[in-house]
């Protein structure tokens, strides 16, 4: 790569991401405004007496931010961990595997991602709150059901492209299945599995209609919080944006860390 | 430290519609040093794999110590193998992709160390102990590999050309180093390789395929000088052996364009006694036999062939002749000193007391 | 791994019971409600296949099939295609390239009804005022008819995921072998038919599962559609999901929402799935 | 007598309330927490569900996993059939009693009370005084249908002068706006602004529909636009609190929203007057939108808990100061004759309501059905963006109800 | 067709701390074929990788016909390459790898087909131009990656090891087939090899390299005969040259310790005149110039050496003799005949007029 394109690509970049960062600025913008600011001119800078900072300081009591980002927090983090750990497994186990059975199962899982959400959520929860899970950990459970479906689906696609010489090799180490899968192919889906991590814990962290349904309001997380803002005649625009802005924040950052693990390709050299 | 025998083995891939494998059978002695050679694609890995247990044995038994292995897992069967793509953990340091083994098998840490490093040293690594495969040369990669078998104290080692990548002087050094790990753990070892003088050189006996079948088992000396057909006397020696399609009259062999020799007693009773005489076979005669010197000229007067140089090629000690009699090409390795220029006629003398003969249709050695 | 092992099964049974226990078995529930006049609370007769009849006369039902598979159509091939020409874009060497995933992948952070107030603002705003600078009046009054509000729910879902659709692209993309690259190089082909010829089919794993999410996705999006359009105007923009949703909520049918939901599943699995089958085949391991 | 059981009961109760106007979520939990106070055996626990997610599917979740509320609400007849196996049996309630009439029609069943109101609510159009006083018109004299085109008319020629961009801002994108409170004035007169009466007829006939077509239009013709744009934000929020349209057609529970933008425009500038219906002018349409219901599964003491806490919020001293200065509820009981409402439009709501001048709301008969969502809206929003006449809108809504009733 | 020049070529990798080339200089004419060799990791897939434009060049120019090429892009520099670990294209058929290269170029169909079909042939794929290359056995993915590069004219070839998984016979045979290639195509080569028969066979001019930097460039029989210094003398040659660290003294070389022979004149004149009387140097003996035969140890007596035979090796028509003399091993490659038991005490005769003489300090040639 040349300069000269080096240098083209870097704005058609930087164009793009005007482009897609403009709603950005909206929320953003529009966080540090009076509600009267924010109507009077939604695209405009805070500015004429309409800017403010109070919106974060009641956002941040409103949503009771420290521990619904606790429960959040808890909850995206186990929830992921279980979906990492038992998804990629499932996924070995399909892979490795290249019999019929292995493909319907593979079939089972995606289809199960087709199902609508709101034809299963009744009959749902009437089972669970049978089973007194209705809380956090039945909630991880849940997203384990959902979720592990995609998840095994992308690793099942990138787990090809480790070579199974990988495995005979340990396994004429002496490894068994659960240590050649650990310490040998799992650290090689690194760049999948920052992936997988990253999709779900957003689809966890924002989630609101199944934890609606299932957490108890003591175990409230910011999106559920967050829709104490929206009344059915008084949306607070403005708390709601600064709340959003409290509540991706930890979210990106994350991303920004978790990146430096996808770009790092870690299977060169394994191929000969 | 074990005897593995292996009774007409079959293997075949899903999706080929011919054996890669084809009946192969094969005691291995207590601490023997066995050589698989043979042309690209005979199934050597094939069988390796199937040893090693990481492909299914579609036909026939594997015993090791008498017990039959067919269904035991890779795992438990103690075998330490060098991959001919490596496979080495691209995540993991070189020291680490050489301790793994150890780590399962839960060898106290200093003891790991212990080997690795000796290992790393004897493979001139250890300036590279830290550095993960990717950022290594090839033929680094192919030591690690190596290196990866050696620490382990492994029933049976099975070695897929682990120097194909490395250069000569290392591959002498290396070669000696495996010897002497032979010698020293007393284990049984097959070991895959192209290279003519490793397998004369390291194997207790060498088996020789093509084409998924056993051609020959025996001693690297048996091999080279009593070859069992002709793809074996063609295979073992570099250049390889000379062949002339001719017929057997009056004592002599000829084929009418330029080869007409004399055949020396012995010899010839064989083949008059097999009934040969008139029929058609080939003669096989190897680049060292023919010779170019005076001496040998008049010695062996009853064989000369008179012969055009067509290309010369210098080696160090010897000279290769690629030679033309009538149609039919040959080689012959002479003396540097004995040199001719291409285009030059020369009188050569083929040495029959050591060549060859094979049945014409069957290809099998006469004797 | 034999599928007679032990281990074949003890890797994927946390799994296999989530799944039939937080999706099959609730999903079964509701096929066999469907048959019912279930009201979500409870039932008091079968009613055989009256449910699936009624629901091939629904007009609204047939409406929003034909505008999802219309938009389904419209954002798979958008979304794949940007998808795709971000990641690659991203995964050059020049300046800012990662700080540019993260701005594309950002849209994902942002859920529902925010999602939904900040666009409508765009449409109605930026857009009206961009219409009035430039003179382009194709830019002013959107979301007012059902083609404005579809391309609409389009660029909003198209602004929304193809980040996520990036950085799957993006994951197996770092896993091709770069000698691979290189020795194409050394072909001499050109960065377009490198990628025709290498890189797609390498990630042609990445492209199945690519295309399924998009696909099922797209059948399943409900958060854009009630945020943006809430179906208007006039149930012109209302999809399936919302559909589903409505007739279950709204009208209080819960079974007839069944019928629909299971009817609206198989049409999806076998497009999904038939894709999915018949990508797989062509995919090679390494 | 309930009165009494729980002052002397000291068995420990634990009730639990599920309900939908998140925006009070905070209030109803203090009001709990006072409550548990003066009944130190009782102890509520409130939940509120909405925003994002509609009532019912919660409601409906919650009961068929066994985690049923001991109270939750009721939007209307509807929801009275659909929750029938959970309804309590309220008629013997003080509230109950002190209901004002008309407020419990929609909650009968089976001659039985099964709800008791929120509040009640009203709607008429809300107009910016300071506007009108520029433009010199009177809001109270506009009792009939000519005389508010007119002012409209004069209002909308000095739009330059008065800094406004419509005199009007209709939401066509709110399809309740007109669908259930606008046809509220012209469908609901059929049916005396009963709900139920409506919920149980078999047929429609719609007479009133020139007029409503009317008021539509004028609406339209004088509203910002394009008004299939508009939503209740751009409305009330954008428009409306902005000083930008004279007036819109919303009702009290505006005022909040109204509030938070412009606190002094609020308090001073807002005004509320009926919409002219002819044969029912100067009446406003005042209802109930949300009963609290008792779960009748629950046992007896969780169930009487539960009805002394709703009697001594809508009938005791403190419970009707609460109710009316930190629910800001316009009451749907008797008793409160002195209560002073604590803004402008809820008083407009309070005086018409206390001045029994006002219309039924007949609409929770059908905002429940699929006819509303799925044939009387659409066809509206039809009409509103020009891709239909009139006259088929209306022949399919009567249809469309028709059926709907006759396949009950 | 190209003229080729590297000038003052350095390269270091991200994250190594070394140069892997450093001030690399050749210049290549038109139609040469050159050989790269040297040990594992000293740097040859690097420089050819840099050639091809695959890895950015550190520091120097390449020219090419006079231009400058640093920042060509690889496929604008019409260079064919065959990769050491093959890098074959995994979803395309063999038949699509060797045919990918020429239908960029869009060449018509039957003539890519033909030449397709012929490189098979040559390369004995024609039975798996259908297969996928994971179905392929080790030497015969080397011949598809070899393949890939045949079918196309390009300006330079580049071969990193393109044999080294191949047996014997088929090396043999691929390596006149490359021969004839760059006969038939007129272009420059660049060929990377561990194996010293290659080296000596094929290259116009061999380069050798040790750690980044370039020992000698010349042609075969320079860097045998005359090697600028002992790692290239060592290197050549297999097995290697034996090394004695000697005094030079009244005319003889000696260690004190078995080794104690003379000098022949014209040798003995050169190192006095360098100043080497008294001093000690290194003096290097390859195992062909020893010898057992009684001819030589009558014509050789002023320079026999006592040995003891330690291990000796059958190779064909030679053995190699692993002997000692005091505390110094060497080897001996004497004719077959001349067997020796291990174990045995033998006189060797060190035929002087050939040895060559290395500084102790610079170990550079002394001549
Ligand atoms: N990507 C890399 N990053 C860092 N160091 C590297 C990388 N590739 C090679 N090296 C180092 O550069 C040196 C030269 O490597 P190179 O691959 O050129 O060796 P080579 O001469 O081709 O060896 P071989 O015969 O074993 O293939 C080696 O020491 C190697 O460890
Ligand atoms: N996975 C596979 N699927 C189908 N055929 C295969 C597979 N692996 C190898 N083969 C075929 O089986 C035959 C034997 O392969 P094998 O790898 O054993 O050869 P080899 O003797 O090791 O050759 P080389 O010296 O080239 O490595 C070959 O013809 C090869 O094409
Ligand atoms: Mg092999
Ligand atoms: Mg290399």
């Amino acid at each position: 790569m040349k300069k000269t394109s080096r240098f083209f690509l870097g704005i058609l970049g930087l164009l793009l991401g005007i482009i897609w960062l403009f709603p950005f600025y909206m929320i953003l913008t529009n966080s540090f405004k009076t509600p009267k600011g924010i109507f009077a001119s939604v695209l405009s800078l805070p500015g004429n007496g309409q800017a403010t900072t109070t919106n974060y300081n009641n956002s941040f009591k409103a949503l009771d931010f420290i521990s619904s980002l606790g429960h959040s927090l808890l909850i995206t983090v186990v929830s992921v961990l279980i979906l990492v750990l038992f998804s990629s497994m499932a996924a070995y186990a399909l892979q490795r595997n290249k019999s019929k059975l292995s493909g319907a199962l593979l079939m089972l899982f995606v289809s199960a991602m087709l199902i609508p959400f709101q034809t299963v959520m009744i009959p749902l929860t009437a089972n669970f709150g049978q089973a007194h899970m209705l809380n956090m950990w039945g909630l991880m459970f849940m997203y384990l059901g959902f979720d592990a479906s995609l998840s095994i689906f992308l690793y099942q696609g990138t787990m090809g492209s480790i070579p199974i010489a990988m495995d005979e090799s340990a396994e004429l180490e002496g490894a068994n299945r659960f240590q050649i899968f650990f310490k040998i192919v799992f650290p090689m889906l690194t760049p999948i599995t920052v992936t997988v991590g990253i999709l779900n814990i957003i689809a966890i962290w924002n989630d609101y209609l199944l934890p609606s349904l299932v957490l108890p309001q003591n175990q409230y997380t910011i999106p559920l919080q967050m829709f104490f803002f929206f009344g059915q005649y008084t949306k607070q625009w403005h708390l709601a944006l600064a709340g959003l802005t409290l509540s991706i924040i930890p979210v990106i950052i994350f991303y920004i860390f978790a990146q430096r693990y996808i770009i790092k390709g870690v299977t060169d050299g394994a191929v000969k | 430290m074990a005897e593995i025998k292996l009774e007409h083995i079959y293997k075949r891939y899903p999706g080929n519609d011919a054996d890669s494998v084809t009946d192969f059978n094969l005691d291995i002695k207590d601490n023997e040093f066995i050589v698989f050679v043979g042309p690209s694609g005979c199934g050597k890995s094939t069988t390796l794999r199937m040893i090693a247990g990481l492909e299914d044995i579609t036909k026939g038994d594997l015993k090791m110590d008498g017990e039959v292995m067919n269904d035991v897992h890779p795992k438990d069967r103690n075998i330490a193998m060098v991959f001919q793509n490596y496979a080495l953990y691209p995540q993991m340091t070189v020291f680490d992709n050489m301790a793994f083994g150890l780590k399962i098998r839960k060898m106290p840490k200093d003891e790991i160390k212990k080997r690795v490093d000796n290992a790393a040293d004897i493979l001139g690594l250890t300036d590279y102990l830290q550095r993960k495969p990717g950022a290594l040369s090839g033929g680094q990669r192919q030591r690690v590999a190596l290196g990866r078998a050696i620490v382990r104290d492994a029933k049976l080692f099975l070695l897929d050309e682990p120097l194909s990548n490395l250069d000569a002087k290392l591959r002498v050094q290396m070669r000696t180093q495996i010897a002497q790990l032979h010698q020293r753990l007393k284990t049984n070892m097959i070991y895959v390789t192209h290279d003519q003088v490793e397998a004369m050189t390291m194997a207790d006996r060498i088996v020789i395929m093509n084409d998924g079948k056993v051609q020959q088992v025996g001693t690297p000396d048996d091999l080279y000088n009593k070859p069992a057909n002709k793809f074996v006397a063609g295979f073992m020696g570099s250049p390889s052996m000379n062949f002339f399609d001719a017929k057997l009259e009056n004592g002599r062999v000829s084929n009418g364009k330029g080869l007409d020799v004399a055949i020396p007693e012995g010899r010839l009773k064989v083949l008059r006694d097999k009934g040969y005489e008139g029929k058609k076979l080939t003669v096989g005669v190897r680049p060292e036999d023919i010779h170019t010197e005076q001496v040998a000229l008049e010695a062996m007067s009853d064989a000369l062939v008179d012969a055009k140089v067509e290309v010369s090629e210098f080696l160090g000690t010897d000279s290769m002749l690629y030679s033309r009699t009538g149609d039919t090409e040959f080689v012959a390795q002479v003396n540097a000193r004995d040199y001719h220029k291409p285009g030059e006629e020369v009188k050569m003398a083929f040495e029959m007391s050591k060549a060859h003969f094979f049945d014409d249709d069957t290809q099998v050695t006469i004797e | 791994m034999k599928n007679r092992s032990l281990s074949f099964w003890l890797f994927l049974t946390p799994t296999l019971v989530a799944l039939a226990l937080v999706v099959f078995i609730p999903a079964i529930m509701g096929v066999f409600y469907s048959f019912t006049n279930w009201d979500g609370l409870g039932y008091t007769e079968m009613l055989g296949f009256k449910n699936y009849i009624t629901l091939f006369h629904n007009s609204g039902f047939i409406a929003a099939l034909w505008f999802t598979i219309k938009f389904v159509i419209v954002t798979v091939i958008l979304l794949n295609v940007i998808g795709l020409a971000l990641a690659l874009l991203v995964t050059q060497k020049f300046k800012g390239n990662n700080l540019l995933r993260t701005v594309f992948f950002m849209p994902n952070l942002i859920g529902g009804l925010i999602l939904g107030f900040i666009w409508q603002f765009i449409f109605t705003q930026a857009f009206d005022a961009l219409g009035k600078a430039f003179h382009m009046a194709w830019l002013t009054g959107w979301l007012t008819d059902a083609k404005t509000g579809f391309w609409g729910l389009v660029i909003v879902t198209v602004w929304q995921m193809s980040g996520y659709i990036m950085i799957i692209y993006i994951a197996y993309l770092q896993n091709i072998p770069s000698e691979v690259i290189e020795a194409a190089e050394m072909d001499g082909a050109s960065p377009w038919q490198r990628f025709v010829h290498i890189t797609f089919p390498m990630i042609a794993p990445a492209f199945t599962v690519c295309m399924f999410l998009t696909l099922s996705n797209g059948f399943k999006i409900y958060d854009q559609n009630l945020s943006l359009t809430n179906g208007g105007p006039y149930k012109s923009t209302e999809m399936l999901a919302m559909n589903i949703v409505n007739t279950a909520y709204s009208e209080n049918n819960f079974a007839l929402a069944e019928a629909k939901a299971l009817i609206f599943f198989l049409i999806v699995a076998a497009i999904s799935l038939l894709q999915v089958y018949y990508n797989r085949k062509r995919e090679v391991d390494l | 007598g309930n009165s009494n059981s729980s002052s002397s009961s000291n068995k420990k109760v634990k009730i639990t309330i599920l309900q939908g106007k998140v925006e009070s979520n905070k209030q109803f939990k203090q009001i709990a927490a006072r409550y548990h106070k003066l009944h130190p055996n009782v102890t509520i626990t409130v939940s509120s569900i909405g925003g994002g997610t509609d009532y019912d599917p919660v409601l409906k979740t919650r009961i068929s996993s066994g985690n049923a509320p001991t109270i939750f609400s009721l939007a209307g007849p509807a929801d009275v059939k659909q929750f029938a196996s959970q309804e309590a049996d309220l008629s013997n309630t003080k509230a109950a009693k002190a209901a004002q009439p008309g407020t419990l029609d929609a909650v009968k069943s089976n001659g039985k009370t099964v709800g008791l109101p929120f509040n009640v609510e009203g709607y008429g159009l809300v107009y910016n005084k300071k506007i009108f006083k520029k433009a010199g018109v009177d809001a109270t004299k506009l009792t009939t249908m000519a005389k508010l085109t007119a002012a409209v008319k004069k209002i909308d020629s000095q739009k330059s002068k008065l800094g406004i961009k419509g005199v009007f801002c209709l939401p066509g994108k709110e399809t309740w706006i007109l669908s259930d409170h606008l046809a509220n004035l012209y469908v609901g007169q059929e049916f005396g602004g009963n709900a139920l009466k409506m919920y149980n007829s078999k047929s429609m006939k719609f007479t009133a529909n020139k007029e409503m077509k009317a008021m539509i239009d004028l609406q339209k013709n004088y509203s910002v636009g394009p008004v299939m744009q508009q939503d209740y934000s751009s409305q009330v929020n954008q428009n409306f609190s902005q000083g930008k349209v004279a007036m819109i057609q919303q009702g009290d529970w505006i005022y909040s929203t109204v509030e938070q933008i412009d606190k002094k425009f609020a308090k001073n500038d807002m005004g509320m007057i009926p919409i002219p219906v002819k044969g029912y002018e100067n009446k406003l349409p005042v209802g109930t939108s949300l009963y609290w219901g008792v779960n009748k599964n629950k046992s007896t003491a969780e169930q009487t808990a539960a009805k002394n806490f709703l009697d001594w919020l809508y009938t005791s001293k403190e419970g009707k100061k609460l109710v009316v200065n930190k629910l800001h509820f316009v009451p749907a009981y008797k008793g409160y004759d002195d209560a002073k409402m604590p803004d402008a439009l809820t008083q407009v709501v309070f005086k018409y309501s206390q001045a029994h001048k006002t219309i039924g709301w007949a609409f929770p008969a059908y905002t429940g059905t699929s006819w509303d969502p799925n044939t009387f809206q659409p066809n509206l929003q039809k009409y509103l963006s020009g891709k239909q006449s009139w006259n088929t809108t209306v022949k399919n809504s009567i249809k469309g109800w028709n059926e709907q009733q006759a396949s009950k």
